[in-house]
């Protein structure tokens, strides 16, 4: 894993597949912080705490999201504040705009229209701002309607959590699967995290099942609890308690400095950091209940 | 009984402006708990959708919200935002988009990405499906808390488009029906067909019109007749106490 | 079922999810033919016997394929002798623009753009014809790059054949899926031909494997067999011998008239239809085996 | 052992065009022959992708078709035309694309559409994925029977683009590489760089330039040195008679 974060250039576009607290890249996280990158284009359709961990440690320069929270636990106060201090640019979209253009990038399309935005703040947002490039107002060719054209999002590198992958690459995901699909197949190179490597066979026994086909993916890490603090649908829990601990010290520019250097530059890799977190003890508490998937 | 509270007549005041049968969005909170009390009483064949690939979920806990695993127990699909925001809602087909919001304006445009105060801006969390939902949706219903800073004569930040300008949808680009009712503590509010801006509807059992006023921002329309809001039935009320949200996540944020 | 092909009205655009040789929707084409439906559009991805059925019978006004084919045992005669015969408006696209076509009506975009039909024939034979109003030459508006403009496809209802349902309209498709989604979603109206009706507890414990949520769905119609002589996965094969006797009749035209008043005309419904062509014992052979899927 | 058949030198020089880890687009047919054929022999890694969608199946009974149910036994993945058109050929992933024709032009056209005989129309399947193939895949090739009135100067109807007009692919608006090869059961083509115009490439054992120059429609560019193509190796021939085809759906068309 370390090597494969080391492929990722200072100044790329990564796109990350988690939402607010759920399946959230955390593990990939603390290693682009501990590779010190910067300069990062970081996009993601509802920015969770991955994102807002990488804007607290200073990693990012240009920001592309459809909105961002840590569900009940609190806003992403790393995001809110480095937005409040105009420390970043930041291009702000809708759960569906971002979608789409994430589905432009998969289908090729360098371009995409849609009915949201208009008559919004959101668009009058990005035309004056650094999404000028990226919005045109236009009409159908055949019906005339108004629609905003969406140039294509493709990440350099996208780095997708899914619960089960076979060593050749072939992904699985449980649950809703958000903008995933797309942001996978638009991403120019694509790393996968997976709780568990089933063999190719289960592929076969249920193709309809796989989300992401191997030839698709360049890289499988098989990294179980890459996800904590957040949850993985029929794997584990999100972890509430860290989550609380990790909002105490996100809501305070002077404190999220010691939440990095405590849980992330003081580990040494994930293994150090989930035995930090409580270790194997602590995880069995947060294990799915096979029925219940939480 | 336990006293019945402001949150919990206008959860049961939102349930009711959904439809049996309909095709729902619905945000986090109070939107989803009064689907789901719809639901359980007059809607049973109700479709709520969530933004991020979820259809006709049966919730057995209490989510803390849309990322949390227990909002999509026993749903009869999971996709994504492509088919639920793309193929659904861009498509047409959903008739009630269910939001929260920050704030709301006499023309029912939503702010949920920043507040302004003394000059200073702080940030929230933007608009995820809002923006889509409030563009796309046959009708959208809004439930918040009643607060003169919250109803503004203009949003901060115009997120999610209702009737900007007072003018009609068709003429902003927009498809969607656009803003239909906004759900308080304190109130039902429409808009007036000709004008588009706010109208009160009913008053919530122990509000007075001087107080809904007091603590509107803008200039509510007021009706010559203005009916009484409905108080929860005893069956609403056990439902969502001891099965909808039985641990008040969502119930006890207004007295 | 004869009550949903009733409430079709003559002109209507029928959507049809077969391909080629499989999960044609025979029973619902049969059905058409017996309640003389005319003056019908047709669209369809790939054309099947379905299709050419239809178009044997006379019932088509206007085409709308990205091909045809009965694959090895022959091509889609009826369906070419029309064309040769300029007996009906027929509009050539392909498999990928017709896809992109239904999903941008399944969206709700007026149009969408491709890449495909540039520099082709298709395309300059669609501008001169009745497909005119469908393509228009475009620009991107952020690189310039030269697309071709397509309305979406929207049909007034479509036909789906599916191996799973339950009562409420949620749907499993087994084996690959073409432009079935796309396509049914798109469709103003939407009518399910189940092999099988199976509890909404099934789906409730794989929620993933749900192509068509039950919202979408107008009427299921429980009908075992309703695609034979085509194949569908998990449950038969095609029939082999029905397929060459078909190809033998539709090849020649004075010959479709009998089979069509043989096995459609000559039979009141579905059931009477199987009985003709052998009833259980001949179907019986051809039943899939649950390894192999077919 | 039985003599080697031209399709067998057909298949197996089709094969040989594929690499190994490549992606590719494969017709129903003789292309799908030559890409198991590749795959089990130099390109175990080779991802062969069906239209319908299917990735990477392993068929252990000869198909008749796209649409049989054969074709797409144990694959890792079943999808849809979006899937493996839109977000694999349109994406630009796809490397080669392997088609078959019912006629091909000099600058690689092709046609599946119709046949045009003493000025009667016929019409043939149209073209399914074979335009979409034939426009987005990185190269193209074409694998079919080897006859005067298949190899025309233009094609009856061009179904498919090559380089139409002799012109380069970017210059047409099309964005695939565009035709890499024809191999047919007398020799393997391929197209000048400069001229855009077919080219002779190697000619099959027991073929002479002669032969092959009078069964062309076209005036067909020779090189100074023409190779011979090799023969299948027993191994090649072994998995085509006893494994990929061994009732010769396929392989029994041409003598």
């Amino acid at each position: 894993m370390p090597e494969v974060v080391a492929s990722v250039p200072n100044g790329a576009h990564i796109g990350l597949g988690g939402f607010a607290i759920a399946r959230n890249v955390i593990a990939i996280a603390h290693e682009l912080i501990r590779q010190n990158k910067h300069d990062l284009t970081v996009s993601q359709g509802v920015a969770g705490l991955d994102t807002d961990l990488l804007v607290g440690a200073g990693l990012v320069r240009r920001l592309i999201i459809g909105g961002g929270s840590l569900d009940r636990f609190g806003p992403v106060h790393n995001i809110n504040r480095a937005r409040e201090q105009g420390s970043l640019t930041f291009e702000d979209w809708t759960s569906l705009s971002l979608c789409f253009r994430y589905l432009a990038g998969a289908l090729g399309l360098s371009f995409i229209p849609i009915k949201s935005l208009i008559a919004s703040e959101i668009l009058e947002r990005l035309e004056q701002g650094s999404g000028a490039g990226e919005v045109a107002r236009i009409a159908c060719p055949f019906t005339g309607e108004p629609y905003v054209a969406m140039r294509a999002l493709v990440p350099d590198i996208a780095f997708i959590h899914v619960q089960k992958a076979d060593e050749e690459g072939n992904c699985r995901i449980d649950g809703p699967r958000w903008e995933n699909e797309e942001q996978a197949k638009a991403a120019k190179r694509l790393v996968i995290i997976a709780e568990e490597i089933v063999p190719t066979e289960a592929f076969q026994r249920e193709p309809e099942r796989t989300i992401i086909p191997a030839h698709r993916v360049e890289a499988v890490v098989h990294l179980p609890w890459a996800a904590h603090p957040t949850a993985v649908y029929g794997s584990y829990d999100y972890d509430g308690a860290h989550l609380k601990l990790y909002v105490e010290h996100s809501k305070r520019p002077e404190r999220i400095g010691d939440y990095i250097n405590a849980y992330i530059r003081g580990t040494k890799d994930h293994r150090e950091y989930l035995e930090k977190i409580g270790g194997e003890a602590h995880l069995a508490s947060l294990k799915a209940d096979p029925e219940l998937g939480y | 009984m336990r006293e019945i509270r402001s949150t919990e007549i206008m959860v049961a005041a939102g349930a009711r402006e959904l439809r049996d049968r309909e095709t729902v969005v619905v945000g986090i909170g109070l939107p989803q708990i009064a689907c789901f009390l719809a639901k359980s009483t007059h809607a049973p064949n109700l479709t709520p959708l969530l933004e991020i690939g979820v259809a006709n979920m049966r919730p057995k806990d209490t989510p803390v919200g849309l990322a949390d695993s227990r909002i999509f127990y026993r749903a009869t699909c999971w996709s994504g935002f492509l088919d639920v925001m793309g193929m659904n809602l861009h498509r047409g087909v959903v008739d009630t988009g269910f939001l929260g919001a920050l704030e709301v304006d006499r023309y029912g445009n939503i702010n949920t990405t920043l507040s302004k105060e003394n000059g200073k801006v702080r940030y929230f969390n933007g608009s995820a499906g809002g923006n889509d939902v409030a563009s796309l949706a046959k009708r959208v219903i809004t439930i918040m808390r009643h607060e003169k800073r919250k109803l503004p004569i203009a949003v901060a930040h115009l997120t999610s488009p209702g009737y900007v300008g007072g003018r009609p949808r068709a003429e902003l680009g927009l498809r969607g029906g656009g803003p239909h009712r906004i759900i308080t503590d304190k109130c039902a509010i429409g808009f007036n067909k000709e004008t588009h801006q706010a109208m009160l509807l009913s008053l919530h059992p122990g509000t007075s019109l001087e107080d809904v006023l007091a603590n509107t921002g803008f200039a509510l329309e007021v009706p010559k007749s203005v009916a009484t809001t409905p108080l929860p039935t005893a069956e609403e009320l056990r439902l969502l106490r001891e099965e909808i949200d039985p641990k008040s996540v969502y119930l006890g944020g207004v007295g």
